[in-house]
């Protein structure tokens, strides 16, 4: 049964390659199309992702999807969309920054303590969805949306000076304070590239624990087994119930962390000017990456690069949004391929169930009967 | 009928493969006007796929297909219906949430339009031929039966000359296949012509005039019903002799293994709400039983009883009777309002599902890519569903992949499923090899008491003996069985003790040593309770299947 | 690796001419607000000076990391100076000012970070304000004014404060209604004409004559809602009466506070090319007219007793007779 | 077939939760709610809460929104999950404004329906043809027409007069209409602020004051939409692709079709919610601009339950606590406190009553906390006034049980000839 198959590398192999070549074409014809040299910004962009500071820029912001898309993914994995990443990350953000400036402790512990109320934080505010749903059957789509907007208002509030924010001297920011510096996740100096967060690789371990989890444990089995079949999962004795809410904790929880690379590696604050988007953009990246956490993590370094590979084109004159131009049509030229080379493959295992079938079959009732 | 018309279908020399599979092969069969010509043959040989062929679902990669002596090529079922062919499939091809008048003008909406011609359409069909439909009716809240005559009244309504009806019995009991013959009569007298699958080849002998029997997707012979019996067509099909579902010597002991007192379930108000995106709920788990009170219904009303070790308790009854509640409540699915479930002198009541699988009940669901299956999953993990927390699958909560595929691979070995491999998804095996994987599983645990619902509905006569022989040798080993099957011959055949349930309440019981399925089928409908008595005179055909 | 910031700096050497580089906020060049305004004044600075200019706009969602590389790459392409529109940038500017100590940074909103190479170019928006209060108490004959503010963050509330005060002074019993648009980090009420234009409604329904909106862009909507109902509006940022998108309701634009980005930019551009680069603080007041009240509108200069206030009141804050809040 | 013997043929076993609701409880609970509402008014001196251009703003803001419902509602019924509305929208956006500009504003009412369509054909061609994952396809699009859309800017809006690379010239306004006469009278009627006569002039005067012709058009579409899918052999054949596929294919309906039409349209109906935007609510085209209307629309269409009445309903909520906390939020938000606490008062004696005690309790204690909250405050602090309209439908949400049933083939795989 452990036989390489050929099949199934030609198979795994052709996605990708069908993928990149129609992603390539077709944003080439766009470039084309509007009278711009086709090949330069891609150029451009190669060139920008071989200097180490882009390079540093992508490695971090690889960590930050790859933490928010896993939040994403679990719920997609239970057959619950949780568009309401955004908002988890950004109020775990938020009040784990609070905390996190609040507090004095020794460096691991003061750490540690951000980190569990981003987690709790994040749970919290996906368990409400959670609740909603297994209690008021309130479908967690509308609800995580009305989270999200919810969000911005609690921050804003909560940061308002008179609240628990700071304004600091001469600055037209609001913040909520500087966490003191055993706060601080060390990084790796990258000399002149920078730092990368040590954020980073929690967050790659993540990705393990993320496979283990629903690979090799009960509480995997039974929580993919109810997103395949939820009936089959109640039948078999997952509690569907309990199950759609731990999953929602779950995933508000990861999501509360996808704020610790930037909170506890560079801002140190949480200020008006924190990254937003990143709950919308790793739903994408989940999805390209297909729920699971290697391709998870190639759809995170994709999005990266395109991300940060593109802060050249501007300045050599041409216009940025064509990084998201490629990335729509990557995303989609990316799931098309997919399913035609999933189509062939099926075809090819039924073929083959078909063949032996037929050849254990043809034995048994080989002689003919007339009447 | 007029000898020197043009038959109403011939098809000739008709070949259809599917990837790895030939589904049809050179395949000829004329079908006279007005006559009832019936189709047997064994599971996958090829019968609905014909079928599906003349209604224009798919299309033929060689042959020809003549419709009252015209040649024609069908590119859609729509072609077909424009030459006056109606198709009842196998499964029923209806819309939940729509209502039955929606159901049946669709696609045919240029007949009548969708308003009150189409109503006054429908009613009279349904008066014409005794239906009993009403046309405004939620289809969700229909029962198999409802369901079905709303199959034929859509092709009815669509004029249809010629009628296909791919195992319209399955899911009927004896009253209402007779019913159904009736109208089939009715329909023959007014020169339709009807072409009629099915497995049970005693109604095909009372109701045919001519029969074909079709092997492996080639036909290999004619019958003629007046002189063939069950026996010669069996032979016919699958080349040998016929399983019986016979268990005569009794293993029941005195020990009860599951006792069950007083178990009433209300029908809850505020159910069906979908719990996850992609899931809506559905209807037809919690198939209604059909009565007038609403909310507060009681879906389980009282059920009292005790399966001993070693004894299989037949349950019959016309689906959407309580049977899916009850399995339910013992399953730990529901959780009924009032009433006692012990197993093995334990009280379970409360106890979760998952605590009542731990604990020695093996499950076959009614419906198996619903209940029994993760579909996308490959074999292996299949075999894991349902017993997640026992060995060999996981140890402390980790699983262990390797003991989980090796046990799945003595599964493959002794229920001999038909596959290239474990890790095929459970999609692409057969449906009776789907079956002989989840008895296979459900036996490995050595459960004290096993729920079969149905465990060979729709499956092939080879894995049926196998079935069979499974749930017998448990039995023999001191497994008690709640057998649930609207197969009555099965039902009674295997059974030790047989209820009847209708309404949500057990009504009668029976000996299946001395029932009929025709008294039984009685019972079913409620025109029978208390203790039924069998005729001893056996029917012309009691052992027929 | 080589760094990024490795490939301008051979461009340095290759041309003595002064480049200037501008990196814009969240919104970027064309939104006729803001960042258009600190492109003017480079645009300007080309004209004027002959000056290079170069121009970055950030991406979505990006951290400050992204801006320390933006800064550090136009620093290294040898612009000098390098101006960081909005006070997000203050943090990215602290940490790149010290990498390039010969290059002068231009930091617009903010002085919470200080260093030599730091020219810190901030408004007294709050004075402007003031002036517009007393032009709407005046103007007003409900007694009823309102103040939509874009997004409620400090910087707006600086104007909501010197208006409130200007109100409030000249004519204690009038009452200003007050409205924020959206709240942070959602930056439509900098943008979308219609959220102004309904808050607008609201106020004028509520009896106000005369409308403030420091709302950028969504306040072309407020001007619009009081135009059409034939009350005053008062713009913001730059003199709105001669803007070409609002020239059929310039009639009912009283006024308005306007906001020298422009002219900041220029002057840091500038310092720079003559050799005496800005440094420290540089505060845009009512004295150096770096705030102001627009006075375009000939309906406006015809209100003597308006225009009288106003005038006085602008003599009394820049002689300090009067001190205007910076928070409401 | 003779009905005695086999199991009766079952009569109306109507499920207690579907019983539909008649039109004179729809107008007793309609007339409830105004009651209740003006009460509130009073009490609370928010004379705004129903005034004219309280209505008449949350109209229009209400469009937009109930326009992306509607081609949610579309695509759904015919079993395409289409979470691309909010990309159509901008393409709408877009488009809208490209033509409008140039050739007046009802030719950019059409190019923006086109925009949008082009949307809806891309969405159909990956979920139909290729059978792709509807959400996947979706987020795609979104990103896409907003790439694309700020892409052409640079090369369109950039080089016109008055425009930039973020937005476009303006656009000639679409006639308003105000009935003369009427108008005045209900607007005066409503400044008296009577009890209930007040509110319902503002109500109508809302509804007949500076009223776009685009706004006509769009809320026509909403009962034509359920006359369509509901009354025609058409709509029939649409929605039946969206319960069960393969019946309707073994009917002769040809599934792609009706499928690749719903979509269509769908991507047509969130265009022309965009061109609203661009054409009637602001007159120019800005980056932007939808602001996540297309998922709120898509939310209206859930809270709806895939209905276009309860779509609308849905719609015009979010669209009237919008304008609530635009027109002077603090004072109007605040009288919502008033009017939570009374909903969650009946909302208890209702669970009481059906003896659902736990759920009582919890609506009597937020009762209570809303009461304290609207006497011992003045006002709604800004930053929560913003989010009056979610936390109003969350609350709505949670309060009536939901009983959602979305179509059952909803984003599930189709191909012809593999239906089981
Ligand atoms: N769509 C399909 N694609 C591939 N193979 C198919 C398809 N439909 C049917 N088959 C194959 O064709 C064979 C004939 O199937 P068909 O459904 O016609 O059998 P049948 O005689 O109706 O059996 P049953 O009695 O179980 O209904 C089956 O073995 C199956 O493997
Ligand atoms: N859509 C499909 N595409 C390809 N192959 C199919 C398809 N549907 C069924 N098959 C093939 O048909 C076989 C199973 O068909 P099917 O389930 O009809 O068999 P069956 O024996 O008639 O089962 P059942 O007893 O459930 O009717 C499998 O081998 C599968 O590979
Ligand atoms: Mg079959
Ligand atoms: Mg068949």
């Amino acid at each position: 049964m452990m036989k390489i198959d050929k099949d199934k590398l030609i198979i795994g192999a052709a996605g990708p390659v069908l993928a990149l070549v129609t992603s390539f074409v077709l944003t080439v014809l766009v470039l084309l199309a509007t009278g711009l040299d086709p090949i330069e910004p891609i150029r451009l962009m190669i060139e920008n992702a071989g200097y180490s500071d882009v390079q540093v820029l992508i490695v971090n912001q690889t960590g930050i999807y790859y933490l928010a898309a896993l939040a994403v993914a679990i719920g997609f994995r239970m057959n619950l969309f949780n568009i309401g990443v955004e908002g988890q990350y950004r109020l775990a953000a938020m009040v784990s920054a609070l905390v996190g400036a609040a507090v004095d402790l020794p460096g691991p512990l003061h750490i540690l303590l951000i980190v569990i109320v981003a987690v709790a934080t994040g749970a919290i505010w996906a368990g409400i969805a959670g609740i909603l749903k297994t209690t008021r059957g309130v479908s967690e789509v509308v609800s995580t949306i009305m989270l999200n907007a919810i969000t911005t208002s609690l921050v804003a509030w909560l940061i308002l000076p008179k609240n628990f924010g700071v304004q600091p001297a001469g600055s037209n920011d609001l913040t909520t304070g500087q966490i003191a510096e055993s706060g601080w996740f060390p990084g790796i100096d990258m000399g002149d590239g920078g730092q990368i967060y040590g954020f980073t690789f929690v967050a790659l371990a993540l990705g393990v624990v993320y496979w283990f989890v629903l690979n090799r444990t009960r509480f995997g089995f039974d929580l993919r087994a109810t997103g395949e079949s939820e009936s089959a999962a109640q039948a078999s004795g997952v509690d569907a119930k309990k199950m759609i809410l731990t999953a929602m904790l779950i995933s508000g929880g990861l999501a509360g962390l996808a704020g610790m690379p930037i909170l506890l590696g560079e801002s140190h604050t949480y200020s008006l000017a924190f990254p937003v988007n990143v709950g919308f953009t790793a739903i994408t990246v989940a999805l390209l990456g297909r729920n699971h956490p290697v391709g998870i993590l190639f759809s995170a370094l994709l999005f990266a690069f395109l991300d940060k590979a593109s802060s050249n084109l501007d300045v050599s004159g041409y216009p940025k949004e064509i990084t998201q131009i490629m990335q729509g049509i990557i995303v989609i030229a990316v799931v098309v391929s997919y399913e035609l080379v999933r189509r062939y493959g099926t075809r090819r295992q039924q073929q083959k169930v078909g063949e032996e079938l037929a050849a254990g079959g043809a034995i048994k009732t080989d002689k003919e009967v007339s009447a | 009928m007029n000898a020197s018309s043009p038959p109403a279908v011939e098809l000739h020399g008709i070949t259809k493969r599917f990837p790895g599979v030939v589904a049809n092969k050179d395949i000829a069969i004329t079908v006279r006007k007005g006559t009832v010509h019936a189709l047997i043959g064994e599971n996958g040989a090829g019968k609905s796929t014909l079928m599906k062929i003349l209604y224009g679902m798919q299309k033929p990669d060689e042959g020809t297909i003549a419709v009252d002596g015209d040649q024609v090529t069908f590119s859609s079922p729509g072609d077909a219906i424009a030459r006056g062919i109606g198709m009842v499939h196998q499964h029923f091809m209806l819309a939940d949430n729509l209502t039955v008048l929606e159901n049946v003008v669709l696609g045919g909406e240029k007949l009548y339009g969708i308003g009150a011609k189409a109503r006054k359409k429908i009613q009279e069909i349904s008066d014409a031929y005794g239906l009993g439909v009403r046309p405004d009716a939620l289809l969700e809240d229909l029962g198999v039966a409802d369901r079905q005559r709303v199959e034929i009244l859509k092709v009815l309504y669509r004029g249809a000359k010629i009628l296909i009806l791919d195992e319209p019995t399955a899911v009927l009991v004896p009253q209402e296949v007779d019913a159904l013959f009736d109208n089939l009569r009715e329909l023959k007298s007014e020169g339709l012509t009807v072409i009629f699958i099915s497995h049970k080849l005693g109604e095909v002998l009372k109701v045919a005039d001519d029969i074909t029997v079709i092997r492996r997707g080639t036909t290999v012979g004619t019958a003629d019903p007046k002189t063939a019996t069950t026996k010669q067509l069996a032979e016919l099909m699958v080349g040998s002799e016929l399983p019986s579902p016979e268990t005569r010597e009794s293993t029941v002991t005195d020990v009860a293994m599951l006792t069950v007192e007083g178990l009433t379930l209300l029908e809850s108000g505020a159910s069906g709400a979908p719990l996850t995106t992609a899931a809506p709920a559905d209807p037809s788990v919690t198939v209604t039983v059909h009565e007038e009170a609403a909310a507060g219904r009681k879906l389980l009303d009282d059920i009292s009883l005790t399966i001993h070790k070693g004894e299989i308790l037949g349950i019959a009854g016309v689906e959407g009777n309580g049977q899916t509640e009850l399995i339910e409540a013992l399953m730990g699915i529901a959780s009924p309002d009032t009433g006692v479930i012990t197993l093995d002198g334990d009280d379970i009541s409360k106890t979760s599902v998952r605590k009542r699988r731990e604990g020695g009940i093996g499950y076959i669901p009614e419906d198996r890519h619903r209940h029994g299956l993760l579909l996308e999953a490959p074999l292996w993990e299949n075999r894991i569903l349902g017993h997640v927390t026992e060995a060999p699958n996981s140890k402390r909560g980790i699983l262990d992949p390797k003991a989980a595929r090796k046990d799945t691979e003595r599964i493959v070995r002794e229920y001999d499923v038909r596959t290239p491999g474990i890790d095929v998804t459970a999609s692409s095996l057969s449906g009776g090899n789907q079956q002989k994987l989840i008895v296979g599983r459900e036996m490995s645990h050595n459960p004290k008491f096993l729920i079969a619902a149905h465990p060979t509905r729709g499956v092939d006569v080879g894995a049926q003996a196998q079935i069979w022989d499974a749930i017998r040798d448990a039995r023999r080993e001191g497994l008690a069985v709640l057998l649930i099957s609207a197969d009555l011959d099965e039902l009674i055949g295997l059974s030790d003790t047989l209820r009847v349930m209708y309404r949500g309440k057990l009504v009668a019981d029976a000996d299946p040593a001395t029932i009929t399925p025709e008294q039984l089928g009685s019972a079913m409908t409620g025109a029978a309770t208390g203790r039924l008595e069998g005729t001893e005179e056996q029917p012309e055909d009691g052992d027929a299947r | 690796g080589k760094s990024s910031n490795d490939s301008g700096s051979s461009s340095t050497t290759d041309s003595k001419a002064v480049k200037a580089a501008i990196a814009y906020d969240i919104g970027g060049r064309g939104d006729q607000s803001f960042n258009d305004a600190a492109y003017a004044g480079l645009k300007k600075a080309e004209d004027d000076l002959g000056v290079k200019g170069a121009e970055a706009e950030p991406s979505q969602g990006e951290s400050d990391a992204d801006k320390v590389a933006r800064l550090t790459s136009l620093a290294r392409a040898g612009n000098n100076p390098v101006i960081g529109v909005g006070f997000s940038y203050a943090p990215a500017i602290a940490k790149v000012s010290k990498a390039f100590p010969k290059t002068t940074f231009g930091l617009i909103d903010d002085t919470s970070v200080t260093a030599p190479n730091i020219a810190n170019l901030v408004f007294n928006e709050e004075q402007g304000s003031y002036l517009a209060g007393v032009a709407a108490a005046k103007a007003s004959k409900t007694g009823t004014v309102g103040f939509i503010g874009g997004v409620e963050v400090p910087l707006i509330k600086k104007f909501e404060a010197g208006f409130t005060q200007g109100v409030k002074d000249t004519n204690p019993k009038a009452k200003v209604l007050t409205q924020y648009l959206t709240q942070p980090p959602n930056f439509d009420g900098f943008s979308k004409p219609d959220l102004g234009k309904a808050a607008a409604q609201g106020q004028l329904d509520k009896g106000a004559d005369v409308i403030y909106a420091a709302a950028g862009l969504a306040g072309s909507g407020s001007i619009e809602a009081a135009a059409t109902a034939g009350k005053w509006a008062i713009g913001v940022d730059s003199d709105q009466y001669n803007q070409a998108g609002l020239a059929s309701y310039k009639d009912h634009i009283l006024t308005s506070v306007t906001k020298d980005v422009s002219d900041s930019v220029y002057n840091v551009i500038k310092s720079v090319k003559d050799g005496k680069p800005q440094t420290g603080e540089i505060r845009y007041g009512l004295a150096t007219d770096g705030v102001g009240l627009a006075d375009s509108n000939p309906a406006y200069v015809k209100m003597t007793d308006v225009t009288a206030a106003v005038e006085k009141a602008k003599k009394d804050i820049i002689d300090g007779k009067i001190t205007v809040k910076t928070a409401p | 077939m003779s009905t005695g013997t086999v199991a009766k043929p079952s009569a109306a076993p109507k499920k207690a939760g579907r019983r539909k609701l008649t039109w004179p409880w729809i107008l007793l609970i309609v007339a409830a709610g105004l009651v209740l509402f003006s009460l509130v008014r009073v009490v609370s001196g928010a004379d705004d809460l129903t005034s004219v251009g309280q209505i008449s703003g949350a109209l229009q803001l209400a469009v937009p929104i109930a326009m992306a419902g509607l081609g949610g509602l579309w695509a759904e019924r015919a079993g395409v999950v289409n979470i691309g509305l909010e990309g159509m929208m901008v393409l709408g956006t877009w488009f809208g404004a490209w033509a409008g500009y140039q050739w007046g504003p009802w030719t950019g009412v059409v190019v923006g329906i086109l925009g949008g369509a082009l949307g809806g054909l891309l969405h159909a061609i990956i979920t139909v043809t290729f059978n792709v994952n509807h959400i996947v396809s979706g987020v795609a699009i979104n990103i896409l027409a907003v790439g694309f859309t700020q892409y052409l800017s640079n090369f369109t809006f950039d080089k016109a007069e008055g425009g930039s690379s973020k937005q476009s010239p303006r656009i000639d306004p679409i006639t308003d209409i105000t009935i003369p006469g009427l108008s005045d009278w209900l607007m005066d009627l409503q400044q008296k602020h009577w009890f209930l006569i007040s509110d319902i002039a503002g109500i109508l005067g809302g509804l007949v004051t500076n009223l776009s012709l685009l706004t006509i058009v769009a809320a026509l579409l909403i009962p034509a939409t359920w006359w369509i899918l509901w009354r025609t052999a058409f709509g029939l054949r649409l929605r039946s692709c969206g319960e069960n596929p393969v019946a309707a294919e073994s009917l002769g309906v040809n599934v792609y079709k009706y499928k690749y039409i719903a979509v269509v349209v769908s991507g047509g109906l969130a265009g022309l919610g965009g061109a609203f935007l661009a054409i009637v609510s602001t007159g120019i085209y800005q980056e932007g601009q939808t602001g996540g209307r297309g998922y709120i629309g898509l939310a209206a269409m859930i809270f709806g339950n895939w209905m276009p009445g309860g779509m609308a309903l849905g719609a015009s909520l979010f669209g009237f606590t919008d304008s609530l906390k635009l027109r002077g939020g603090a004072e109007n938000v605040h009288a919502l406190l008033l009017l939570v606490a009374l909903l969650l008062v009946i909302a208890a004696l209702w669970q009481l009553y059906k003896k659902k005690y736990v759920v009582a309790a919890v609506s009597a204690g937020f009762s209570v906390a809303f009461f304290l909250w609207y006497f011992l405050t003045d006002e709604v602090p800004s930053q929560f006034v913003d989010a009056a309209p979610y936390i109003t439908t969350l609350l709505v949400l949670a309060l009536s049980a939901q009983r959602l049933r979305m179509p059952k083939a909803d984003g599930l795989p189709y191909r012809k000839g593999e239906g089981k």
